[in-house]
């Protein structure tokens, strides 16, 4: 294959579409399940034509079931299978949250390393795109204090194509968060770069007065941010974190130490989110560095609301902006 | 279609869920019409004739002594269900509503058990009962407030005795287990009601409630609208047998009723609730029907179903069998249907015009009613909120 | 009790659960027997008479060449299960373990269903299977790691094709099914066995495991162990018909059979397993049985149930049912029972040694199996970890 | 009554029990429901008694599924019951997680304020038993996160009383934490005193240089490290927070801007526990006040270790004296 055939402009769901395809045709080990991932294509068609092309057999529909679709993609699992399994929207996960946190996280350390779960869940999460209830949510914290999982999300075609590869051929439980919203967003994939580690940021943007530090749907809401804040003069720096467990924190760390603010951007709410775990962290390791308190933007402590106040709900670019300020003007 | 029947077969499976490669063609014609299927209580036939048989002794009862009067009202909100549906879809075509789930096809279940509830009777919907809801009394504008996104349901479920739509599936039936256990321990005689899906079956928290129903012996009907689809998934994805079979495992009875058939969805529900009055605990009723129309207006059925099933089912148009029985047994005129074209107009536009008048939520509605109590955070967040807009406001002053 | 049955009954409910106070001691004396049980199959009388009829005629021909050896076989299997669980449950006492749950009484149920099993058929046990390790070799004292609190289980399921302990109730029904439609997948003929009890089969878990073994037609057997108590819950808490009746609303078969009874739960588990191997999808068998013991050595069945019931069901016990068979038929002598009796004490004394000689893990091994692939947080805190327990060698040799 | 009469000396578990009674006799309403909760009184005996007292229909022994639980309490709770709810060990919320997250937190919101979730959900939760797998974990960081909830925690008898008095009075969902390794500490329990609000943190010892912020089963431990400190000459400040959500930050803060230094300690691990929450928080409330970073001392990031390990996983006194020492070495 040329330079040229494996760089393809991908939307992110297609990317995503792609890394599927990729895994199946190299491992016939790894299975897609979920509801409506077969002739459908999954709701968002993340799975179209999979199933045409890898059958019934690989591309599953399950029954109407959440715990069933993790429950027995243990069970594949522990028969050797690498199951990855979609979640059709993130307020569904909460069925299957059981037999995640008590099964899937724990199984490796149950049996002593005797047995391995390669499972990866796919869930699109996060607002934005004017859904109805329980259609716009981001537990993403809900997994990462769960030990025994990886919490990753991509925000980004190459990555998502990538961060699936490595999620499937990763051999811990993997729950992989889909930024819906940005599944239309095109970028470019190389099918062939070898990329770096899946737990480690990425500085998307060099800065030098402050960091922004986001994953999945918000990183393109920090670039804007930064582009209006240059504007006014300022250069901040946005990290894209793309692992929320493990936290890249040495990534976070070295930006700190070099612009001295830290505001962290995510959609979950702000209380007890991943903010608070970045901030109490950053604080403790760049305690003199600090030059203000770690700033968070996020949703509020309140059920997601509906969809014609999300856009107050959600971190947006003045929000942010207003953050930043806050931060600057310690 | 790869699912297996119970009875035995050799050579033994080779891959699982791999089976022939099947049509989506082929599955439909494969398929038994409603008429056929042995087990289904019908009353009506397509063609709009009474049946009276054997099958049908249990129940008829239960629609005896019912009026010209009443058959007429029940063809009334099928059609005004129907057209109010209609007007929804369009509106979200439109970019009022964001989202629609259409009840098309399901208004025969829907009126004939709905009509079968008492007024202090409780209902437990999913987010398609529109019919339902019709005749509980819920003004329809009422259900378009979470697909417009300026709530997420918002009614009071006490107004009516009509629950809050609800989403995640298969919830609701344990709610309404709980209601009815609520009612059996005030030793008052109304039933619940909880209405789920095929897909819903499949749940894990719709045999927990049928597990609590039967130990505690409550007071509810389950009603299962087997419409044949879960989205994209045909019903042999979740089952294997008739759905109303799952609820003798469970220690109580389940019967099949035709759908598309509003009065014997009447009469079977009648039976159900009597039996949830008399302390003979939970039923469950699988209304078998079909969804006439996408999964709700994000949906593309042509991905995953072939026309001619839908064409099969719309020779049991549940409106178009009540009307041939009005017609042949002289119980409406002209005037009546033409009235009710008027009236369905009249609805179709007070729908779009409530729709269209109905304002975006005050920004500071997503933090009123997180908590009953309140809660210092909440109180914490709003005054930032609010320091916050006010700030634009100033800059917008200054300017 | 309170539970009431499928047939109508008036007047209605007053004030749902309660019903009419009973004491423990009518609950036991009102409930029915295994041996009249009418579905329960039954090959081998409490008195260890062999029974065939009827209802037998099914299953008789998986244990019509059963040799005298095999017979032995079992019996062995069975008291020595029951002195290494009676060993366990003192070891407990004496502080050697923090906890046990026995099978007592049970022996049966799970020689019986465990000897059933090929090598490449898998077991997916709950907590209380010893037995069922036992038939797989599983060496005894590495099922006592986790009683002991020195690890959450630690063997290797693909040693003996024998599944770790699952202590969530329910969860690991549907790791069978999982690993049931990859056999499947695989195109192997090898099945799968689920343990669960009674008070499981209430779990949205199980009930799931049933619809997606059903839906895949999974080569899985469920077996269930009927123990009539989960904790302090009789049956009745769970369900108002027989157990074995649920799987029928799935579209699968179920069966009673004498859990007492180590031939009947041979041939009824060969009889399922065929069914897998044969690509007939899943079974559910009901072990009716009874837990002789406490539920685990934290437990105290005196709170909430008879004497008496205990009794009746100690003239049932499976392993004299079966020595009396041995007797009756002459397949054993004195001196086949007298050696057993020392391998027995052998036993207990080997449990014993191993117990007392079980190591506490390594301090890191805390941090050890988190992850297959390693986090950076976890060498974070482990490095931590060691610097802090360095500081106290270090103060300690500063000294 | 007289005063004498209304002050016992009471266990903890006791002091729930009696508690649940009073709520009982007080309001036909209350009903008690859960796994064993009838004759057995539950595993810990908390309900015992109570089924004989009050019948069959109030105090429920159900069927064994969580999810059901917590589901039909909430279809009681629409009826006009107040279900006080049992789960039977922390590791078994799990199943009613989806009930708790997608229903019991957002019927109130959902239902625009028309309907209310008096529930009570009753978790013995935290380690030191030397219990089996499942039985000793602390996910109270997984409620908190979740808008709708409150989570509260009694550290001792008075307040467990009272605490559980409260709770059954609110009208918004409780997820009550028992701290089951105190269920045998004795405490006085006056059942006619004015208890102060639900949420609001204690000083249960007064100090100066270094503030203890603790819940549950922490806070005996940080009182034991207080006394060891005050030995060394050091003045630690123990503030018992008995609310996890909401946080009683101002009682929080106003103890740091005295001692300048926080350790905050619970049983879950650290990593995006509450005291993430609380770091970052008072962090940004306390900026200028601050000495050393707010030190966190909890689990580590993974499964909760078997028995025979879990003095290593748990803080003990060591640990909690090594992070006073190293937040005082600032
Ligand atoms: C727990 C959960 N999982 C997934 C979904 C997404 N979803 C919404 S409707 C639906 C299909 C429901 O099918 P059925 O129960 O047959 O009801 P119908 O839509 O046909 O009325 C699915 C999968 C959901 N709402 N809740
Ligand atoms: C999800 C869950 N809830 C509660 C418990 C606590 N618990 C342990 S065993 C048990 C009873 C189980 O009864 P049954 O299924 O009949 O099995 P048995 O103990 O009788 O063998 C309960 C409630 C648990 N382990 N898991
Ligand atoms: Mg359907
Ligand atoms: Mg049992």
């Amino acid at each position: 294959m040329t330079q040229t055939e494996s760089v393809k402009n991908l939307a992110l769901a297609k990317a995503i579409n792609e890394s599927l395809r990729t895994a199946l045709e190299a491992d016939p080990k790894v299975l897609v399940m979920g509801e409506d991932v077969g002739k459908l294509g999954g709701v968002f068609r993340v799975t179209d034509g999979l199933q045409k092309d890898f059958g019934e057999s690989r591309i599953i529909d399950t029954p109407l079931a959440e715990s069933g679709i993790v429950g027995t993609a243990i069970g594949l699992a522990l028969r050797g299978y690498r199951p990855v399994v979609e979640i059709q929207f993130d307020g569904f996960v909460f069925p299957a949250y059981d037999q995640i946190v008590t099964q899937l996280a724990k199984m490796h350390a149950r049996a002593l390393g005797k047995v391995k779960m390669p499972v990866v869940v796919r869930i699109p999460y996060g607002g934005g795109i004017g859904a109805v209830e329980h259609h716009s949510e981001s537990p993403e914290a809900l997994f990462a204090h769960v030990a025994g999982l990886k919490v990753v999300s991509p925000s980004n075609s190459s990555d998502a194509y990538w961060m699936m590869q490595q999620a499937i051929q990763s051999d811990d439980p993997v729950i992989f968060f889909e930024p819906k919203r940005r599944y239309w967003d095109k970028g470019e994939v190389n099918t062939e770069a070898i990329p770096g580690p899946l737990h480690k940021a990425q500085v998307v943007r060099e800065g030098t007065d402050l960091t922004l530090a986001a994953y999945g749907p918000m990183v393109k809401l920090c670039r804007e941010v930064a582009d209006a804040a240059a504007e006014e003069g300022r250069s901040l720096e946005v990290l894209d974190l793309r692992s929320v467990s493990p936290l890249d924190f040495d990534s976070i760390q070295a930006s700190v130490e070099k612009t001295r603010r830290l505001v962290v951007v995510h959609e979950a709410p702000v209380f007890f989110g991943s903010g608070a775990e970045i901030a109490a962290r950053i604080t403790e390791r760049c305690f003199y560095h600090l030059e203000a308190p770690v700033l968070r933007v996020g949703g509020y402590h309140a059920p997601y609301p509906p969809a014609r106040l999300e856009e107050e709900y959600l971190p947006g670019l003045d929000r942010v902006l207003d953050a930043v300020d806050r931060a600057l003007a310690y | 279609m790869t699912v297996e029947s119970t009875a035995p077969r050799k050579p033994r499976r080779s891959a699982g869920t791999t089976g022939t490669k099947s049509t989506a063609g082929k599955r439909a014609t494969a398929r038994k019409s409603p008429g056929t299927e042995p087990e289904l209580v019908q009353l009506l036939t397509p063609e709009g004739e009474r049946v009276q048989n054997a099958g049908t002794a249990a129940y008829d009862k239960y629609v005896a002594d019912i009026t010209p009067d009443e058959l007429r009202g029940l063809y009334r909100d099928m059609v005004l269900t129907r057209r109010f549906d209609a007007e929804a879809t369009s509106l979200q075509r439109q970019g009022e509503l964001g989202l629609w789930a259409s009840l098309l096809g399901q208004e025969a279940a829907q009126i004939g058990s709905g009509r079968a509830l008492r007024d202090d009777d409780y209902v437990f919907p999913t987010y398609r009962e529109h019919g339902v809801a019709w005749c509980r009394g819920v003004d329809p504008t009422n259900l378009l407030g979470m697909f417009r996104g300026v709530n997420n349901g918002g009614w009071d479920p006490n107004g009516n005795n009509f629950h809050l739509y609800t989403i995640v599936i298969g919830s609701q039936t344990l709610h309404a287990t709980g209601y009815a256990m609520g009612v059996a321990k005030d030793g008052a005689d109304s039933a619940v009601i909880a209405y789920f899906g095929d897909g819903a079956s499949s749940q894990g928290d719709v045999a927990e409630a049928f597990t609590f129903s039967a130990v505690y012996n409550a007071p509810v009907v389950f009603f299962c609208q087997n419409n044949q689809w879960a989205i994209s998934e045909p019903t042999e994805r979740q089952t294997r047998v008739p759905l109303y079979q799952r609820a003798q495992g469970f220690g109580f009875p389940g019967v099949r009723v035709d759908g598309n058939d509003v009065l014997a969805s009447l009469a079977v529900t009648r039976w159900a609730l009597e039996r949830a009055r008399n302390g003979e605990g939970p039923t469950l009723v699988e209304a078998y029907t079909y969804r006439m129309g996408a999964h709700t207006t994000s949906d593309d059925p042509t991905k995953y179903r072939a026309d001619e099933e839908r064409e099969a089912w719309e020779a049991k148009d549940p409106i178009l069998r009540l009307r041939r029985f009005l017609e042949a047994s002289n119980h409406a005129d002209e005037g009546f249907f033409a009235e009710l074209e008027a009236e369905s107009e009249a609805l179709g536009r007070r729908v779009r015009e409530a729709v269209r008048a109905m304002p975006d939520p005050d920004h500071f509605a997503i933090f009123e009613h997180a908590y009953a109590d309140g809660h210092a955070l909440v109180d914490e967040e709003r005054a930032q909120f609010a320091a916050y807009q006010a700030s634009f406001a100033d800059a917008e002053g200054g300017n």
